[in-house]
């Protein structure tokens, strides 16, 4: 499965990125660098997406004690941690030229840092466990909580901000291009896809890390020597 | 032979960790050193102007004791893990959410109130005026319990793990967020003369959701880490 | 009284043991056997429900433990490698909290009698820093006394403590057996308790 | 549109090939780390099942 998600990924990354830069005309208020969205949008949706994919199959090992979604889990996360980053990062390199700071205490913005610092503290205590049931349980709890927190804090950073500052900035040309939509739907697709491929991927290991001692695993070994 | 009721158990865990805390003092007074030195290290880092001193004072104070409450976090449940108290406590006849509830409560009488109490000794220092220094009490008050009951959820999920100090703040410090923003909000909207009390109904609502749901997911943090 | 039916254990991903199966009924004694890591800890910790088992259940009375809960852990008692006492706190304090977390309501007289009748008169309100680790082991052991839990799980109870404390064990083991009481220990050391036959349950 | 003005992006080029740049690493990395992962897994047990046949 995973070749076929990893090709229609990259295909779906070249389409998106031919849109992109080449189909996709300039927006009038941002100029060029609302380009930057192609990938950001994409990149911020798919963590927040990711973390409650990865908080249900941690609920459903905590409480069903199966252990193929807290691998589920524990692979989604890395791939979470990174498009978090990411999203950070290329939204910083947006609001530089748009709003002239690299950085805003906006709701959103403090979120998705807080969303990353989940990521982290569940991929730390994971790695910190070593009877890999207990790491299991312990950071599926601990993805529970974080999303029950991630509202509270989000609406807390809103409030908190419109006491500070009167204006946010929100999001700019609400009618988008026809282009651009495109553009945009091809690259949350190619992205959606390439993380399927890289956390089936990632999965596959972890299976064969736990398993690695059970029949069917050494039954592949013989196949493959 | 009596059955010790469900109030008894609550009196009883928080006597004996009252107690322990007492024959222990100086990690207590450790706890509540370090509040007053964080606090006292802003002005020499950020300069003695009076007006902005008095601007940051309620954020100052509640990151401080935001981090003073990660500092106390470490011995909430390790002594008693590392003796097998903590296996005893999982067998009693009645709910661990409440003898965890007396843990937190008991913690919260040993590294929090002293915070609470020191405080306005503090706010003096960065020349907030009476009001603010109300309020800042009043937010401390409903706030600090919760630092407690977050910070015990992270303290039972790192029972025992090498490097559990570090590894219990990156999991508790963002939780902690909206805590720091109503606590340190209410004081600040005394200065520039917003509602307080919109601040406070709401650490108040934060605190009651705490009290219903902490003692029981760190009851189930426990159960996990103690397999 | 105790059953236990295709009970399996595992620690980590490694399987401990599987497909146990024994019975426990009143005044029955059971001695837990087999070497090192081969499961003896987790099967007691899994009877006292620290653990779940991968697989098989645990009944007291007929209904699963898990179900159970509180009830059930009203009515064992369990000591396990570590005395679960404060160095911070005397005898008399240790033993007073320990009945308490226990479920049960105990006044000073009898701690004392309990400390008394390990043998440690004279201790009672010394703090439990100066005591030996024989001396340590007595105290916890006290607790057997206070609280009247008819199911004992003790590991390995008789760590570091000398002859004399042997003999007395054999004769608490007795006098709870004699009152319809039951006991599951492991041990390295023989524990011959008078007038019971000792089923022994080995682990491999 | 020749290629010059293409990644110059009209003063942008910083911010935009900055992003996209990232981007590609941040794949790229992953897709190495996970490949790197996976191979020292089979590396491990193949070991181990040799070690078993001796």
């Amino acid at each position: 499965m995973v070749p076929w998600f990893a090709c229609s990924a990259a295909i779906m990354f070249v389409a998106g990125l031919y849109i992109s830069f080449f189909v996709a005309p300039t927006d009038i208020q941002q100029g060029e660098a609302y380009r930057i969205m192609f990938i950001h949008v994409p990149a911020s949706i798919l963590s927040m997406f990711i973390y409650l994919v990865m908080a249900g199959y941690a609920a459903l090992g905590l409480i069903f004690n199966t252990r193929l979604s807290s691998m589920m889990a524990s692979a989604l996360a890395p791939t979470g941690a990174l498009l978090a980053f990411l999203s950070l990062w290329t939204g910083a390199l947006w609001g530089k030229p748009m709003w002239g700071a690299w950085w805003v205490w906006d709701a959103r913005l403090t979120s998705e840092l807080i969303l990353l610092f989940l990521y982290l503290g569940f991929i730390a205590l994971h790695a910190s466990i070593d009877d890999p049931r207990r790491a299991d349980r312990a950071s599926a709890l601990l993805a529970i909580i974080g999303s029950v927190n991630v509202p509270i804090i989000y609406f807390s950073v809103q409030w908190w901000n419109t006491l500070h500052q009167g204006a946010s900035v929100k999001l700019t040309g609400t009618s988008m291009h026809v282009a651009m939509q495109q553009g945009m739907y091809t690259m949350m697709l190619a992205v959606w896809l390439y993380a399927i491929a890289v956390s089936l991927l990632r999965v596959r290991s972890i299976i064969l890390e736990r398993e690695s001692k059970t029949q069917w695993v050494s039954e592949l070994m013989e196949i493959k020597r | 032979m009596n059955k010790l009721s469900l109030i008894g158990l609550l009196s009883l865990v928080i006597r004996r960790d009252l107690v322990l805390a007492m024959r222990r003092r100086a990690d207590v007074l450790t706890t509540l050193i370090f509040f007053i030195i964080v606090v006292s290290l802003f002005p020499l880092g950020v300069g003695p102007e009076m007006d902005m001193l008095r601007k940051m004072a309620p954020g100052v104070i509640w990151v401080a004791a935001l981090l003073a409450s990660m500092l106390s976090l470490g011995r909430m449940f390790s002594a008693d893990h590392l003796d097998g108290t903590l296996e005893q406590m999982m067998l009693v006849p009645q709910s661990l959410s409440v003898l965890v509830l007396a843990k937190i409560l008991a913690h919260w009488m040993v590294s929090g109130l002293p915070l609470v109490i020191m405080a306005p000794v503090l706010g003096l220092q960065f020349d907030m005026t009476t009001q603010a220094i109300g309020v800042l009490i009043v937010a401390l008050l409903l706030g600090t319990p919760i630092l407690s009951m977050v910070g015990a959820v992270g303290a039972a999920l790192t029972l025992g793990l090498r490097g559990g100090g570090a590894l219990v703040s990156l999991l508790v410090l963002p939780l902690c967020i909206p805590v720091l923003i109503f606590g340190a909000g209410a004081a600040e909207a005394v200065v520039s003369g917003t509602s307080v009390s919109s601040h406070l109904s709401l650490l108040g609502a934060l605190l009651v959701m705490a009290l219903i749901f902490t003692p029981w997911v760190t009851a189930l943090a426990l159960r996990i880490s103690m397999e | 009284m105790l059953e236990i039916s295709n009970l399996a254990c595992s620690r980590g991903d490694h399987l401990l043991f599987s497909d146990l199966n024994f019975s426990l009924s009143a005044g029955e004694l059971l001695q837990v056997q087999g070497a090192n890591g081969s499961g003896k800890t987790s099967l007691l910790r899994t009877l006292c429900g620290f653990m779940m088992p991968v697989a098989g259940e645990i009944c007291w009375r007929g209904q699963n433990i898990r179900e159970l809960g509180d009830q059930f852990y009203a009515e064992m008692i369990y000591l396990g490698h570590l005395n679960a006492i404060k160095d911070e706190l005397n005898a008399l304090e240790n033993l007073r909290i320990g009945a308490g977390l226990a479920g049960c309501k105990v006044d000073d007289k009898q701690v004392i009698a309990a400390l008394r009748r390990m043998g440690l008169r004279g201790r009672e309100t010394l703090s439990v820093k100066v005591l030996s680790q024989g001396q340590r082991r007595r105290v916890a052991l006290a607790r057997l006394l206070l609280c009247n839990a008819s199911l004992w799980i003790l590991d390995e109870p008789l760590t570091a403590l000398d002859v004399g404390a042997v003999e007395l064990m054999q004769d608490l083991i007795g006098e709870h057996l004699v009152n319809n009481g039951m006991v599951i220990y492991t041990t390295h050391q023989p524990l011959e308790v008078v007038g019971v036959a000792t089923r022994r349950l080995t682990l491999s | 549109m020749n290629w010059g003005e293409f990644f110059a992006m009209n003063g942008y080029a910083w911010y935009i090939w900055g992003s996209f740049g990232m981007a590609l690493l941040v794949f790229i990395v992953e897709i190495v780390m996970v490949r790197h992962r996976r191979a020292l897994i089979l590396q491990q047990l193949h070991l181990m099942g040799n070690a078993e046949d001796l």
